[in-house]
């Protein structure tokens, strides 16, 4: 019952956070609500056992990316931004085609049939600890995309200088 | 005679066409008549030969080499040369000889002297291989080559427009005819799967019960057949409703018209009926279809030439009018008189033509007989051979015209089917006419004062000998060729008769040789030639004044005959116009232009207009890129869950 | 982990460590930068031999999968490296934006490229697709001072994230579904569960499918396609209308025909749908356009709808069709982008249709060229073009999509309007200036290859389609 | 042959035809290599590829073995093992003649080209000769897929004649011929397809003995019907043809006229008839029917026409109706007919685009109301057209004469109504051939056109071969047709073979 | 035990609010926001999976989609500076410039 209380909680918080982000006129406030929302997502996390994602989420969502955000909008000084509408005429057609795809989604979810369980049950990650778990799997099993992750951060490293250094012009 | 000298009847005229056609301008240029009169000559030479063989029952049937092969169809090119063939080939060679001859003098000077010859040679060529063939198919190319002569020679001079709309028009007329000619020789192919003439009449027999549909009606085999034929020769013998195009065909050259649209070509399709007779004897239908056609072509000629006031036009309407003696006599059997007529009518008519060309030449192309008047001092031999001719066209006892004329008026009376008789009045009628307009001509012309300019007075003079002989040799003619066929009752054999009768049978009203009627036809036939002589003399020579009266106070029909019945006009409103209209206003405009090019270019068009309206989607507004991906997923997923997939 | 595993990754490897190594090299050259080209050429070279000595199978517990399949489209990468960097080297100079960077993404883009033709799960797969993306939307946006450019990279941006989401999206679903990302896995499970009961695993497909789609420029995922290409610096469009299409596509060709064979109904479905639309707005659009770039990238869309037909057989006939097609397409496109960049000079872009205007009077060999290309993107016999429609249409009809067959010939049609209307501007139009060319041994090369391959895969085809046909044969394990 | 591209002589090896293919594209490929401004160098070239290669073919014509209807000359060669297609070469009496017209047009049209072509001759050659080797490939392809090739390929050389060095209009007229053909020639691609589907081969003298199933037969026989109606052009499909004739140059309209169309009829009785002998037969009256409506509409239309190359270019369809009336009518006179009229339309309407060429090149106007009295002009000329004319009206002695008549023949004996409408068409043709001669060689000098100069040698040297072809057909037309009798006989027997019944039955019903 | 459905409706809820940011805001940082509220729907949904499937690829996945997103946010940014720089905008309907 505490549990689902607790789900409630912050899957109502979630949802609200989420739906403020992307409304407020206000990029700002736009990215503080994300800011809260990355939290409770963190928090949702800690119940499905995942307290090594849960920490991720927060020091990199939360700590680095909204970070980058934030220095971006101030950098940028998008004051004026405010006065104009923040959506786009055609927003109705985009709220059909956002709930078809919900109702579509939902209606498909009603009962989740999943595969079969795999070998890390919750006895099995306790008796490691979590972080032993993730870290054993990715540098064995995902060694490889693990790899192929340091190039695509190499790659967002060359891509962010050549775009916005200053050179030329 | 070797089969060699045969071939060369025909091929020797080819050979001066080639020479002339190809080397005339650069090599003989004036002495272009030397090589096409030499190979004519030597032509008329085997000819008669031919002759004489034929009557001497020698019949060659030879196939030189096969033209057409293709599957079960099979035609050679060949020669048939029997009394029918021999009788052409005179008619042919010699007329084309004099007319030749008359060439030289009447074409004298003209910028297309070679081009002329080669195609009078070439005319030669085409008219025996029409005549000397022994399948209907090289028939019908000799009749398509003679009809290409014929366009050649009468759009000769083509810088006028007259000629060439001419020349134009007898070629398409003819193509009307003959249109009906190739069916009924692909007809007769598909029922006798032969062409050859000695072949299909011996099978005569399988067909004759034989009847096919067309449009719900049954129709016997046979009768079909030779209608289709006899289309073709309505066509090249100028018989109605066909007979349009041989009064234009006037303007081309007199001797032209002589040769060709008097004496031959015209008459091939009485050489085709008589050639096709055991066919057209089958079918009493058809029979009396000819009969009445040419009966009623000869009255219908005959009165539109009463009041023409053009020398050739009416001498023109006399040829349609005596074709349709021919076929009058073809109609009712008598075959071999339609050919007897035919050979006469190739002097008399050939003489006529040339004497007229040579009326034109005294007065300088002038071809109006209301302008002439009093040449008979001028010119004394064209008035006499035209004379000789017009009492022979107009049966006076004693020429030719009259034993070949009385010869069919007989057989038609004496024909037992009522269309005989009918056919036998319209031809006594006729034969009225015909001495009246004959000599209308001739007073108006030769007769009385000369009506023409000073300047063309001044230049009125005989024409050169080159012209008048062969005048003369054909008002010979025009005498002394009837005397072949004089009948029994006159003491005669009708040796003709008998010499045809090989090919073409003696017709079934023989046998009764109703000789009580041969003689009140044969007086009456006098009597309405002399009425009619002796009425052209009354009104034109005794009172000249009188025909215009007349024509006053019968105006309408004086209009209606002068403008030939309005047939031309009739023909322009029903046919001709309708096609170009057809043409231009509904099949280029309207289904060419917008029914399928409305759809070839349409479509395109359509898909650029979609082009352009979905261009506008694509915003730029990359909003509404992505709205257009969540509306994808969406979709996609619809389609997956409610599609065909489950 | 062993050495021997690495042995299935040499291609990966060299390219990758080209990437790096460029990228050192770019950083002490202060002059002669064609050098990194050079050897950014060198390198790919190198990684297309050492194809030859890679060793086949698994790798990585199942992450890499080096089959044939792979290599095929491998083949299909580097070439399209080696003619874009060919075709770049000149036009850097002209637009002034000589960046060592540029080759070392370009590099690390086809590495993505090659990573997710060998990926064995999705998580590789995923994490190749964004090597690739990224890379791509730097490359786009490369000419910093053009606008158009950078308008291109940030559409091509937002719509791929998006794209991406929805990838993710579908991988998890699918995971919940099957309880595994590796392909293999996956494969076993479906064959041997009824997978297509599940709603989720519908869900998946399509989100998996529209994500596909959008890689490979499908209608209606296709939106961005026009304007990156129109915007992004004109090498960079040949690379990309060939590149990440082709990845697509080898993607598609793994997921779709060999782990979800048994769903096969549903995603024929989504695909014969999804092909249509492509076919008829991409030929319909191409059709109004008057930037040749644009054009260009409204026939790449359609082409992707033909080479889609080859999968929708779902057949190894079909999938070989449709590698033969993207092989072929290559290589007309390439050839058609290497003419558009020899118009390309200081002052004068040579963007527009009309530009082309006599262009075969003032310079017969590229007018005759570009001839080439046109009637082999229209496929007309006897360039490869015609092949490739051939195969396909044939593969379709094989599997009984006989009327797909004839819509996608219909619309073949009305794409010979706007080919031919380059040939009718390059050769019966009069030049409206006098057109200069910039003239570069490497645009030449590119273009000498592009051409000469047209014409042999058009006349000589049997090889290539043996080829084709061998590879596919290892997708099916 | 290039080892890469061919391998393993399948059966027969035969280089007469392989040579004449590959002769003209090697010719344009040394062309290529000539320098652009060396005008004379590039049409000699021309003209010496085209005549030997004329001279390479002569073999076709002494060497053909008339008793059989084998496929002679015959060369094959593995080509694309993966879809068992080979190269594949060989004529039989269907397809030799047109083979040996080909050959002899392309002389033609490079002399008719001489001086007539002045901007972009290099091109202009090379894409003749392109055009000769398809037009050839397309004759002997015995492979559909080669087949296939060469019958699209020849567009792309086709198109550029027309847009290139054509007239005012040449842009449309070109770009509308290209789609045209092309939309009737995808959709037989996918009939080729599906034939290979089914039977697993391309090789056309294996499936010119394969029974296919009748339903199957039916769509086939339309999908193969859209290519080649469209290209005879059969009527309502034909719009193309006067746009194309029109603007093409002369060379262009000579090898549309002269080849081009033919290919359609050459399909329908290549493909159409032996492969699906059913559908056939059960379509042959709608296509007779087509036919005849293309007769007599082809022939009305020309009466309004203003432009010279126009009216002779939708006298073309009127032509070409009988064509496919003859081969349609499934017979032998039909079958033997529509192939010499195949011939003879070549002959007669190529030669009467080269000499309107002449005389456009000398007048530079297409209006028929320009013209007058050009008889007067250019007397040789004249005479010339005459026999082309005449020829054109099928006048017996001439070769338009005998393929009319035979296929009226055959079109009679299949059905009475279809013949008779058929043989209007003979009226029809002599109106508008007789009035359009009238119109521009007969009365006054127009003023437009005085002081032209006559035909030269060269001009009469094109001319010439045309002209004894018109006779040797029209008098001697066995030296031909023995070509095509014992192909055509064995054509039937495959049209009648095991259907002998539905034969009787259709046989019947037409009669009654 | 909360069921497995009530995370996946969460994570659906989550995408498709981000999916309507996706597509109506007009400020492109906004969009980007949106695009990691998406990828956050994913986690979710991917965290949960790997809970009830007691496996942790799900994780690890996540664990890669974050990295990956920062990857994206660094270059989305960058290019955002750049069309600020270029443009003077982040509105995303004066991005127009191609069309048609």
């Amino acid at each position: 019952m505490i549990n689902k209380i607790f789900f409630f909680y912050f899957s109502a918080v979630i949802v609200a956070m989420s739906l403020m982000a992307i409304t407020r006129r206000n990029v700002m406030h736009g990215v503080l609500y994300m800011l809260l929302l990355f939290f409770h997502i963190a928090g949702l996390y800690l119940f499905l056992n995942a307290e090594f994602i849960s920490a991720v989420q927060v020091i990199v969502y939360a700590g680095a990316i909204m970070v980058l955000f934030l220095f971006v909008i101030m950098l940028l000084n998008l004051r004026e931004d405010i006065l104009k509408k923040q959506f786009i005429g055609t927003w109705p057609m985009g709220l059909v085609a956002s709930a078809g795809i919900l109702m579509v989604l939902l209606l498909s979810m009603l009962t989740v049939k999943t595969g079969e369980k795999g070998f890390w049950g919750i006895a099995q990650i306790e008796s490691v600890t979590q972080t032993v778990a993730i870290g054993t799997t990715l540098y064995t099993q995902y060694l490889f995309p693990f790899e192929v992750a340091s190039l695509v951060l190499l790659v967002a490293i060359i891509g962010a200088i050549v775009l916005a250094k200053k050179r030329l012009k | 005679m070797d089969i060699i000298h045969y071939i060369l009847i025909p091929v020797l005229p080819l050979t001066a066409f080639v020479l002339n056609i190809v080397l005339g301008k650069f090599i003989f240029k004036k002495q272009a008549h030397l090589i096409a009169i030499a190979a004519v000559g030597i032509s008329l030479a085997l000819s008669i030969k031919a002759f004489m063989e034929a009557s001497a029952g020698v019949v060659i049937n030879q196939d030189l080499y096969t033209w057409i092969a293709s599957g079960t169809f099979k035609v050679s090119v060949g020669f048939l040369v029997d009394q029918l063939t021999a009788v052409m080939l005179i008619v042919v060679t010699s007329v084309s000889f004099l007319v030749h001859v008359y060439s030289i003098g009447y074409m004298h000077g003209d910028a297309g002297y070679p081009r002329f010859f080669s195609f009078l040679s070439l005319f030669t060529f085409s008219m025996l291989m029409l005549v000397m063939s022994n399948n209907f198919l090289q028939l019908y190319f000799g009749w398509e080559a003679v009809g290409l002569c014929s366009y050649f020679l009468i759009g000769f001079w083509y810088e006028k427009k007259t000629a060439a709309d001419a020349a134009k028009k007898a070629f398409i007329v003819n193509r009307f005819g003959d249109f009906g000619f190739g069916l009924g020789v692909i007809l007769i192919f598909l029922n006798f799967g032969t062409l050859h003439y000695t072949d299909i009449f011996k099978d005569l027999g399988v067909i004759a019960a034989q009847t096919v549909m067309i449009c719900g009606n049954e129709i016997n085999l046979t009768t079909l057949i030779a209608l289709l034929l006899f289309c073709g020769a309505v066509g090249k013998s100028a018989q109605l409703p066909l007979h349009v195009w041989l009064p234009d065909a006037m303007e081309g050259p007199t001797p032209v018209s002589a040769l060709i649209h008097a004496a031959t070509m015209v008459t091939a399709g009485v050489f085709l009926v008589a050639r096709a007779n055991p066919i057209f004897s089958m079918s009493p239908v058809a029979m009396d279809v000819v009969a009445l056609t040419g009966g009623i072509t000869a009255i219908f000629a005959a009165t539109i030439a009463l009041v023409q006031n053009d020398i050739k036009r009416v001498v023109a309407y006399s040829t349609v009018s005596q074709l349709g003696y021919m076929f009058v006599a073809c109609g009712v059997g008598a075959f071999s008189a339609g050919i007897f007529h035919l050979y006469t009518h190739a002097f008399f008519k050939a003489c006529l033509f040339l004497c007229a060309g040579s009326v034109m030449h005294a007065m300088g192309g002038e071809l109006d007989v209301q302008k002439m008047g009093g040449l008979k001092k001028y010119m004394p031999i064209t008035y006499w051979t035209m004379f000789i001719a017009s009492l022979s066209i107009a049966g006076v006892p004693g020429l030719a015209g009259f034993f070949s004329k009385d010869e069919i008026l007989w057989k038609a009376l004496s024909s037992h089917s009522p269309v005989g008789k009918f056919v036998w009045i319209i031809g006594v009628i006729t034969a009225l006419l015909t001495a009246f307009y004959s000599f209308r001509v001739l007073f108006l012309a030769f007769h009385g004062t000369f009506r023409g300019t000073e300047e063309q007075k001044h230049h009125l003079h005989e024409s050169p000998s080159a012209m008048t002989i062969p005048l003369m040799v054909l008002s010979v003619g025009a005498v002394v060729a009837g005397y072949v066929g004089v009948p029994h009752i006159l003491g005669g054999h009708d040796w003709i008769g008998g010499f045809l009768g090989h090919v073409v049978g003696h017709a079934p009203v023989h046998a009764g040789a109703e000789a009580s009627l041969e003689w009140p036809a044969m007086i009456l036939s006098v009597i309405v030639a002399v009425v009619g002589i002796a009425a052209a003399a009354f009104f034109y020579l005794k009172r000249p004044e009188l025909p215009q009266k007349i024509a006053d106070s019968f105006k309408p029909i004086y209009r209606l005959l002068f403008n030939k019945y309005y047939v031309d006009e009739i023909y322009g409103f029903l046919i001709v116009k309708p096609c170009y209209w057809v043409s231009a206003n509904v099949l280029d405009k309207i289904t060419d232009k917008v029914f399928i090019e409305g759809i070839v270019n349409g479509v395109p068009m359509i898909v650029e207009w979609s082009g352009q309206k979905l261009r506008k989607i694509q915003t730029g507004v990359v909003l509404h890129y992505s709205l257009a991906m969540a509306i994808g997923v969406f979709l996609l997923a619809v389609l997956v869950i409610f599609g065909a997939g489950k | 982990m062993q050495i021997s595993e690495l042995g299935p990754l040499l291609p990966e490897l060299i390219i990758a460590s080209l990437g790096l190594v460029l990228l050192i090299v770019e950083a002490f050259l202060i002059k002669r930068k064609e050098i990194v080209a050079a050897l950014a050429l060198l390198g790919t070279f190198a990684a297309f031999y050492s194809l030859t000595y890679t060793s086949f199978g698994p790798a990585f517990s199942d992450m890499f999968i080096s089959d044939g399949y792979g290599v095929f489209f491998k083949i299909i990468f580097f070439v399209n490296l080696i003619l874009s960097i060919l075709m770049s080297v000149r036009y850097l100079k002209t637009e002034d934006s000589f960046h060592g960077e540029y080759y070392c993404l370009l590099v690390f883009a086809t590495c993505g490229m090659m990573i997710m033709a060998s990926a064995g799960n999705m998580v590789t797969l995923y994490l190749g697709l964004e090597l690739m993306a990224l890379s791509t939307y730097v490359l786009a946006g490369f000419n910093r001072h053009d606008s158009k450019s950078t308008e291109a990279a940030i559409k091509y941006f937002l719509t791929g994230g998006f794209s991406t989401a929805l990838l993710l999206y579908g991988i998890a679903l699918m995971y919940g579904v099957t309880g595994s990302m590796d392909l293999k896995a996956i494969a076993v499970y479906i064959a041997e569960h009824n997978v297509r009961e599940n709603p989720m695993s519908t869900i998946a497909l399509v989100l998996m499918a529209s994500a596909f789609a959008f890689k490979i420029a499908a209608v209606p995922f296709h939106m961005w396609a026009p304007d990156v290409y129109e915007g992004a610096p004109t090498p960079v469009t040949a690379f990309m209308s060939i590149g990440p299409k082709a990845a697509g596509f080898a993607v598609l060709g793994r997921v779709f025909l060999y782990t979800f064979a048994q769903l096969a109904p549903d995603w024929t479905t989504m695909l014969i749908a999804l092909s249509i639309l492509t076919m008829c707005v991409g030929n319909v659009m191409a059709l109004v356009q008057t930037n040749i770039k644009r054009m260009l990238a409204y026939s790449s869309i359609a082409h992707a709808g033909y080479a889609l037909i080859g999968i929708i057989a779902a057949t190894p006939e079909g999938m070989s069709a449709s590698m033969n097609y993207l092989l072929i397409y290559m290589f007309m496109n390439i050839g058609a982008f290497s003419v558009i960049l020899l118009l390309n000079t200081k002052d004068f872009k040579g963007l527009e249709i009309s530009d082309y205007a006599g262009l075969a009077k003032a310079h017969p060999i590229v007018g005759a060229a570009m001839l080439i290309f046109m009637f082999s993107l229209t496929g007309i016999p006897p360039m490869a073009g015609f092949v490739g429609k051939f195969y396909v249409f044939m593969s379709a009809v094989r599997s009984g999509y006989m009327w797909l067959a004839v819509l996608a010939v219909i619309f073949s049609v009305i794409s010979a309007f706007f080919y031919l209307r380059i040939v009718m501007y390059m050769y019966m139009k009069e030049p409206e200036r006098e057109v200069e060319l910039a003239h570069s041994n490497a645009l030449g090369v590119s273009l000498g290859v592009a051409a000469a391959f047209v014409l042999l895969i058009g006349i000589a085809p049997q090889r290539f389609l043996e080829f084709a046909k061998a590879t596919v044969r290892t997708l099916y394990f | 042959m290039n080892a890469t591209v061919c391998s393993v002589v399948v059966a027969g090896d035969s280089y007469v035809l392989t040579v004449a293919i590959f002769l003209p594209v090697l010719a344009a490929l040394l062309m290529l290599l000539i320098n652009k401004n060396r005008h004379s160098t590039i049409k000699w070239t021309a003209l010496a590829a085209s005549i030997a290669n004329f001279i390479g073919v002569i073999p076709l014509f002494t060497d053909f073995d008339k008793t059989t209807a084998k496929m002679q000359f015959v060369a094959q060669y593995q080509w694309i093992r993966a879809w068992n297609i080979n190269y594949y070469v060989g004529v039989d009496g269907i397809s030799v003649l047109f083979v040996l017209l080909s050959a002899l047009a392309t002389i033609l049209c490079v002399l008719v080209s001489w001086t007539a072509i002045k901007d972009k001759v290099k091109e202009f050659f090379i894409a003749l000769m392109l055009i000769e080797g398809a037009m050839i490939g397309v004759f002997s392809s015995l492979d559909m897929f080669m087949f296939y090739i060469f019958w699209e390929a020849m567009l792309i050389p086709m198109y550029l004649l027309v847009g290139i060095w054509g007239g005012p209009g040449r842009l449309y007229a070109a770009i509308k011929f290209f789609l045209y053909t092309l939309t009737g020639s995808v959709l037989m691609l996918l009939g080729v397809i599906t034939i290979y589907m089914m039977t697993g081969t391309f090789d056309m003298v294996k499936l010119m003995s394969t029974q296919l199933p009748v339903g199957m037969q039916m769509v086939l026989f339309w999908a193969f019907f859209a290519a080649f109606a469209v290209k005879v052009p059969m009527f309502p499909v034909h719009t193309w043809l006067p746009d194309a004739h029109t603007e093409a140059p002369t060379a262009g309209s000579v090898i549309l006229a002269a080849i081009l169309i033919k290919m359609g009829a050459y399909g329908f009785l290549r493909f159409s008839l032996p492969m699906f002998p059913d559908a056939s037969q059960s379509v042959a009256p709608l296509m007779m029917v087509l036919s005849v409506v293309g007769i007599i509409y082809g022939g009305v239309i020309c009466l309004s026409q203003t432009d010279l190359k126009r009216l002779i270019a939708y006298s073309s369809v009127s032509h070409m109706g009988f064509v496919t009336l003859g081969i349609f009518s499934l017979n032998i006179q039909g079958l033997e007919g529509g192939i010499l009229q195949m011939i003879n339309h070549g002959v007669i309407t190529g030669a009467l685009f080269l000499c309107v060429g002449m005389v456009y090149e000398r007048s530079h106007t297409r209006l028929i109301a320009d013209y007058g009295g050009l008889a007067n002009v250019m007397p040789v000329f004249a005479g010339f057209f005459m026999v082309f004319t005449f020829a054109s009206v099928g006048l017996p002695g001439t070769n338009g004469f005998v393929g009319e008549f035979l296929i009226l023949i055959g079109g009679f004996t299949a059905n009475k109504p279809v013949g008779i409408l058929a043989a209007t068409g003979v009226i029809i043709g002599a109106v508008y051939m007789l009035w359009l001669y009238q119109r521009v060689f007969y009365t006054d000098v127009n003023e437009k056109i005085a002081g032209l100069s006559d035909i030269t040698f060269r001009e009469v040297v094109t001319l010439l071969p045309l002209l004894i072809l018109v006779f040797w057909i029209g008098f001697y037309p066995s030296a031909f047709t023995g070509f095509m009798d014992a192909t055509v006989t064995q054509l039937l027997g495959r049209l009648r073979g095991g259907h002998m019944q539905a034969l009787n039955m259709l046989i019947e019903t037409v009669v009654k | 035990m909360i069921p497995l459905n009530w995370y996946m409706w969460l994570g659906g809820i989550v995408f498709c609010i981000g999916v309507f940011g996706f597509v109506t805001r007009r400020n492109i940082i906004i969009m980007l926001l949106s695009v990691e509220i998406m990828f956050n729907g994913v986690n979710i949904s991917l965290v949960a999976l790997s809970h009830y499937l007691e496996d942790l690829a799900g994780q690890v996945l996540v664990f890669f989609i974050i990295a990956v997103a920062a990857a994206e946010a660094a270059i989305g940014l960058a290019l955002v500076i750049l069309l600020f720089r270029n443009k003077e905008t982040i509105t995303v309907d004066d991005l127009n410039e191609l069309k048609g």
